[in-house]
């Protein structure tokens, strides 16, 4: 990681075509089946492309295949914490009704 | 209110956020607007012992302070007979009911535009889309402001007006405890009274164990 | 906002490209301004982490009042838009490439497109934008919604409709601004194969905006149509 | 100890101080000691106003009536001493001051990562500090520094989006900090300096940037969010328009409960660095402590709920956050053992920064326990909002932090002024402000278990007799601060000159840096080869020194 030269790995054009081609058809795909009535498996899917789509971006665009471990963790560290903030808020959501009549109230 | 008996506040605010505390319970809960909030207790020792808002809400906060008196059970019938002039919540809602004109379309079956209210709070609901939920105030009383937020399975949304605006915090209080007495007794709440912390005169509970003697709701005292 | 000064400094670049006093060879210099951009988009992601919450927390409030509101969202303009930025990505991936292998011309021209994209992306939000205005969509005074059961709840979640929208568009305003920045440097003969730390780390960011709207996409366009 | 050289210089040699002169040489500069300095004259400053409103809210509450101020007027100044105190003076307190001086010392840098950005985040700092004061001087904010809605968005008639505008702003300097530091201890450090070889000062400061960078964006959006609110009354968290408060208050304590930890951290960082010198040890469980920094970090971010416990979060919610409030627990006993450990059988001495540590230890354990006692969500019911809060609270911020960082400033003031101050007013401040500070706070602790509601402007009279003491607390405590603040600026032009190394301790800025250390810190590059607080063997010379 230090002490090298100045040497960076360059990625070749076909992979950045590639990755770029599969972007825009998951973009189709998740436009399309978001017209398909699938109930809470929408829901599913179009996160599950998100996901994906990010994840080439990060990979490839945003080289953090040949980074450091220590930027992959920067990263991993910061889609953590985001759920950490999302989920965790949410788990009061939806608990709240569990306890719609207190015991004492029975 | 009367010592050694239970009692459940179901509370309101129509402002901003309030705390009902009452130092000598070790006892306070927040009433956040727009939801109802749960408090319950038993007073064992007669006395009178203060009430404060414990949430800042504002330039007085600090003179939302009140008491709660605590009786014997005898003590407290005869104040109730004393006073308890302007008949119960289940009453007052029974009379909302009618004068909002609920009862034109609620009957006690499911013959009229909108499904019977008998036995809805505290069961099941079979909502449009096959989910179901329990009915609970909270449930309630979204069905009266946001008729169209969950609509009943077999009824169409848009019948039920929107009282959104048109009954104040007060009257959907009453409106709650009358529709939960039309559920099976075993069902509902021991008791639904409300506390709003500003109500407190001097002598009297704001807190009441039975549901009668309706406190206004918590309100900014200065502004608004 | 606090962006762009922010970014430029990333670069790690004084008025000429010598070293600065604080590190011992190019290759640390190099590294800690790309780790610094990281830890940046770090605070980014949650900056919007925040508004992602506020998000999640309504949609599973108002469900139903939110299927009612993507019905007003132009899924067209959506998608061309998505398909837009990810062709911007793909011209910013290729200009860092360029610049790595130190060529000025192909490095300046794809700076170019990606700045073009860019622009295209930010007039269509605009005719959305436009859209919303015409129909009452925009939350405040002159707020108004079809469905009167939502007239409340339709209101927040256009609120956080142009809050995430209008934040990510934020962020492509000062991305183009940086854009222009690197166009004008690349001309002047600013970058070579040996020093493009400026490129990249603008790079990343434009990336990083990209990815807001691959999540903003689905979020608001798609999910919840049916419902 | 402390053997103070008299000898007088015949010219001192360049440092950062005499390296060049006028204004531009400091507003420009990027060089993190001067940078520090700027922050330190800025931070006091807004202590001096936070404490004068903290005195007329003590002053009122001499008597139960609200006689002094109007309601009005009280409101305002618990806000604002909030406000100032947190955002303006304790967030940036020990990081932004002792942190940029030492921490690229420590680790034996030239500078931090980025000089400029570090410039600029003292600009944005200032720029929020100037929007909070033109809110204050325009009319002042009354909504409490939490900034509940629907209060904050609906009611409240002052100036609250300026307010939140000055805290947003400042926010930003926060996350540059924090950002700056991150970076820099990973790749800036000397050679030699592994990861377990770095003081615990910089751990502890690591850990404290992790929440920055993490925790504060969200505050930010949450504040915008809240501005926009108010002017369009879109509903975000209005309840008369379908809105919930409740999720502002979930989005402002994700961030303020790990800002507590921002103001914890730096401070438990300084009593990291002072025990071991004054005890003439090596420090007790170097590993522990500083892992036990990081883990602070991590989980202070799954707690925020206790706050939220009678605010209509639901109560399986308020389980789980009440039981990992508890856990936190644990990493901070772990350093309080190893404190107490590092100066059991040592040779203990007892100079002014000791004098502070001691009672950042002992207040710190006070004010902790009694989180513990707010944690547990049964008591929490009882005594939230009342005083007792007040008195947890005061006692980690004031009885913690304040005292760490007087401890940190006593500890190296001889670095970065270069002269020694006078060690027995030092003392005696020291005492006052320790004997103040318990007069002020303990009472506080009954007053809240009795019942008495915070943020209130008068109260009932069965309370006055504990306000009283308190209120003459608070003027002892006033003294105690003042104190240093004189004999201080004194020293700067007047004191002793210092040697490189007054106390004998151990650590690069001590050892290979001359007192005030030269722009870029060292003569020759240091290169480390032992672990830190070698007290077993003498202390070096630094080059130059
Ligand atoms: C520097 C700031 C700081 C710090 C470090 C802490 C530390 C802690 N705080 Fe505190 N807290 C505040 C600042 C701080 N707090 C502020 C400002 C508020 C009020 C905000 C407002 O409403 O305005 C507040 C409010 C507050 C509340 C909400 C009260 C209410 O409003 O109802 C709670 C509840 O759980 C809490 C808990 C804790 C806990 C569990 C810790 C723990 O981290 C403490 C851990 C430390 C120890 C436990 C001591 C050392 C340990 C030992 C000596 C070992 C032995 C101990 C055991 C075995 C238990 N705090
Ligand atoms: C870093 C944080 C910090 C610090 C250091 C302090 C310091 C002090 N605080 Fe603070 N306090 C808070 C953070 C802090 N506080 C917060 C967050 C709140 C909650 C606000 C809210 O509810 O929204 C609060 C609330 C609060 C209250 C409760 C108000 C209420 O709820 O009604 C009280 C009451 O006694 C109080 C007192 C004090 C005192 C006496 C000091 C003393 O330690 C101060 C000592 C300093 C001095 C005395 C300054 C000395 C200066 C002079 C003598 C010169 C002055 C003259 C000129 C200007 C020329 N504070
Ligand atoms: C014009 C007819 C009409 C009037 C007037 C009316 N409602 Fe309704 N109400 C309906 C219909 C239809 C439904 C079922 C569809 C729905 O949920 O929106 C309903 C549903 C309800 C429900 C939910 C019942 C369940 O079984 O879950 C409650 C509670 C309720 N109404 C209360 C009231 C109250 C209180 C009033 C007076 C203030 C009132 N309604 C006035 C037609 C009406
Ligand atoms: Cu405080 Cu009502
Ligand atoms: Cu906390």
């Amino acid at each position: 990681m230090n002490g090298s030269p100045v040497s960076h790995h360059i990625t070749p054009v076909r992979t950045y075509v590639i990755i770029f081609l599969t972007l825009l058809v998951l973009t189709y795909t998740t436009a399309k089946i978001g017209e398909i009535e699938l109930g809470d498996w929408n829901f599913v899917v179009a996160i599950s492309i998100a996901i994906t789509k990010a994840l080439l971006v990060i990979l490839f665009f945003m080289h953090a295949k040949d980074s450091s471990n220590l930027t992959k963790m920067f990263i991993g560290a910061g889609f953590f914490w985001m759920m950490i903030l999302i989920l965790v808020t949410l788990c009061d959501y939806i608990s709240r009704p569990w306890q719609s009549n207190p015991v004492w109230m029975r | 209110m009367p010592a050694g008996r239970d009692v459940a506040l179901t509370m309101a605010s129509e402002d901003v956020l309030h705390s009902f505390f009452v130092p000598a319970f070790r006892l306070k809960h927040d009433l956040v607007p727009g939801t109802f909030q749960h408090m319950g207790f038993r007073a064992t020792k007669p006395g009178r012992y203060h009430i404060f808002c414990a949430e800042y809400c504002g330039t007085d906060h600090s003179g939302m302070i009140g008491w709660v008196t605590v009786m014997t059970p005898v003590d407290y019938a005869n104040w109730m007979a004393a006073n308890g002039g302007s008949g119960s919540m289940v009453e007052q809602g029974e009379r909302l009911f009618q004068q909002m004109g609920c009862v034109s379309c609620h009957l006690s079956n499911d013959s009229g535009r909108g499904p019977t209210l008998n036995n809805v709070y505290g069961h099941p609901v079979q909502l449009e889309g096959g989910k179901t939920m329990i009915a609970d105030e909270s449930y309630i009383r979204n069905a009266i402001i946001y008729p169209n937020l969950r609509v009943v399975n077999g009824y169409k949304r848009d019948i039920m007006p929107n009282y959104q605006g048109q009954i104040s915090e007060e009257g959907l209080m009453q409106l709650l405890v009358y529709v939960k007495s039309l559920s099976e007794p075993s069902k509902t709440p021991a008791a639904a009274g409300k506390a709003g912390a500003r109500a407190a005169a001097p002598a009297a509970s704001p807190a009441s164990a039975r549901p009668s003697s309706p406190a206004p709701p918590a309100r900014r005292p200065l502004q608004q | 906002m606090a962006d762009s000064p922010v970014t430029i400094e990333h670069g790690g670049m004084g008025p000429d490209n010598s070293l600065q006093e604080q590190f011992d060879n190019s290759e640390q210099q190099y590294e800690t301004s790309t780790l610094g951009m990281w830890a940046f988009l770090l605070t980014e992601i949650m900056f919007f982490g925040g508004m992602f919450g506020a998000y999640t927390v309504y949609r599973f409030k108002f469900p139903e009042a939110f299927a009612s509101t993507s019905h007003w969202m132009d899924l067209l303009l959506g998608t061309v838009n998505t398909a837009v930025l990810i062709c911007s990505s793909f011209t910013m991936a290729m200009a860092v490439r360029a610049s790595q292998m130190g060529k000025k011309k192909a490095l300046i021209w794809f700076l170019i497109f990606t700045l073009i994209l860019g622009g295209v992306f930010l007039f269509i939000k605009g005719v959305e934008y436009h859209e919303k205005y015409v129909e009452h969509h925009i939350p405040g005074p002159s707020f108004q919604y079809e469905e009167a059961a939502y007239a409340h709840t339709a209101q927040i979640l256009f609120f956080l409709y142009f809050a995430m929208t209008g934040l990510h568009a934020i962020h492509m305003i000062v991305g183009v601004g940086l854009l222009t920045t690197l166009i004008i440097m690349a001309a002047k003969n600013r970058f070579n194969a040996n020093y493009f730390t400026p490129v990249e780390n603008i790079g990343l960011y434009w990336h990083f905006v990209d990815i807001v709207w691959i999540f903003l996409f689905p979020l608001l366009y798609l999910i919840g149509r049916h419902a | 100890m402390s053997t103070v050289l008299e000898q007088p210089r015949v010219q001192q040699p360049v440092n950062y101080l005499n390296a060049n002169y006028g204004w531009k040489s400091w507003l420009l500069t990027h060089d993190h000691k001067r940078i520090a300095l700027l922050y330190m004259f800025s931070i006091t400053a807004f202590f001096f106003v936070g404490g004068f409103f903290a005195l007329m809210m003590r002053l009122e509450l001499l008597t139960p009536p609200g006689d002094l101020v109007s309601s009005d007027t009280y409101n305002k100044l618990f806000t604002m001493h909030g406000i100032i105190m947190v955002f303006f003076f304790l967030v940036p307190s020990i990081p932004a001051v002792l942190g940029n001086f030492l921490l690229p010392i420590m680790i034996g840098a030239r500078d931090l990562a980025f000089p400029r950005i570090n410039l600029l985040s003292w600009y944005i700092y200032m720029l929020g500090g100037v929007f909070t004061m033109w809110a204050v001087v325009s009319g002042g904010v009354d909504t409490g520094w939490t900034f509940y809605p629907p209060f904050s968005t609906s009611y409240s008639q002052t100036h609250v989006i300026l307010a939140a505008l000055g805290i947003f702003v400042s926010g930003f300097s926060s996350i540059l900090t924090g950002l700056n530091f991150i970076v820099t201890v990973h790749k800036m450090r000397a050679p030699g300096m592994t990861w377990m070889r770095l003081p615990l000062f910089v751990w502890g400061h690591y850990a404290t940037a992790i929440i920055q960078v993490l925790g504060t964006p969200v505050i930010a959006i949450t504040l915008v969010l809240l501005g926009f609110e108010r002017v369009l009354h879109a509903g975000i968290f209005d309840p008369a328009l379908g809105g919930d408060p409740v999720l502002f208050q979930h989005l402002f304590w994700f961030y303020s409960h790990p800002a507590v930890y921002i103001m914890i951290l730096p401070g438990m960082a300084v009593v990291s660095e002072v025990v071991p010198c004054f005890s003439r040890k090596r420090i007790f469980g170097y590993e522990f402590i500083a892992f036990s920094s990081l883990a602070i970090a991590v989980l202070g971010f799954l707690v925020w709920g206790h706050h939220l416990f009678v605010a209509g979060e639901s109560m399986y919610s308020a389980m789980i956050f009440s039981f990992l409030s508890f856990a936190v627990a644990v990493p901070s006993s772990v350093k309080v053992f190893n404190w107490t450990a590092t100066m059991y059988q040592g040779s203990i001495s007892y100079e002014t920064p000791m004098l502070y540590a001691f009672g950042f230890i002992g207040l710190f354990t006070i004010g902790g326990l009694t989180g513990i006692v707010l944690a547990t969500m049964g008591l929490d019911v009882h005594l939230t909002d009342t005083y007792f809060v007040i008195a947890h609270f005061h006692y980690v911020m004031v009885g913690g932090m304040v005292m760490a960082y007087m401890a940190g400033i006593h500890f190296w003031w001889p670095k970065i002024s270069g002269r020694m101050y006078p060690e027995n007013w030092g003392r005696f401040s020291a005492l006052l402000v320790f004997v103040g500070f318990n007069l002020t706070f303990f009472p506080q602790f009954i007053l809240g278990y009795l019942g008495m509601p915070r943020r209130y402007h008068a109260y009932a009279p069965e309370f006055q007799v504990l306000n009283v003491l308190s209120s003459a607390g608070a003027s002892v405590l006033g003294v105690g601060y003042v104190l240093p603040m004189i004999y201080l600026t004194w020293s700067w032009f007047r004191g002793p000159i210092a040697p490189p190394n007054p106390w004998d301790a151990r650590g690069l800025e001590w050892e290979k840096s001359p007192s005030p250390p030269p722009t870029f810190n060292f003569i020759e590059r240091p290169i480390v080869t032992e672990e830190a607080y070698n007290y077993a063997r003498p202390a070096e010379v630094p080059v130059g020194g």
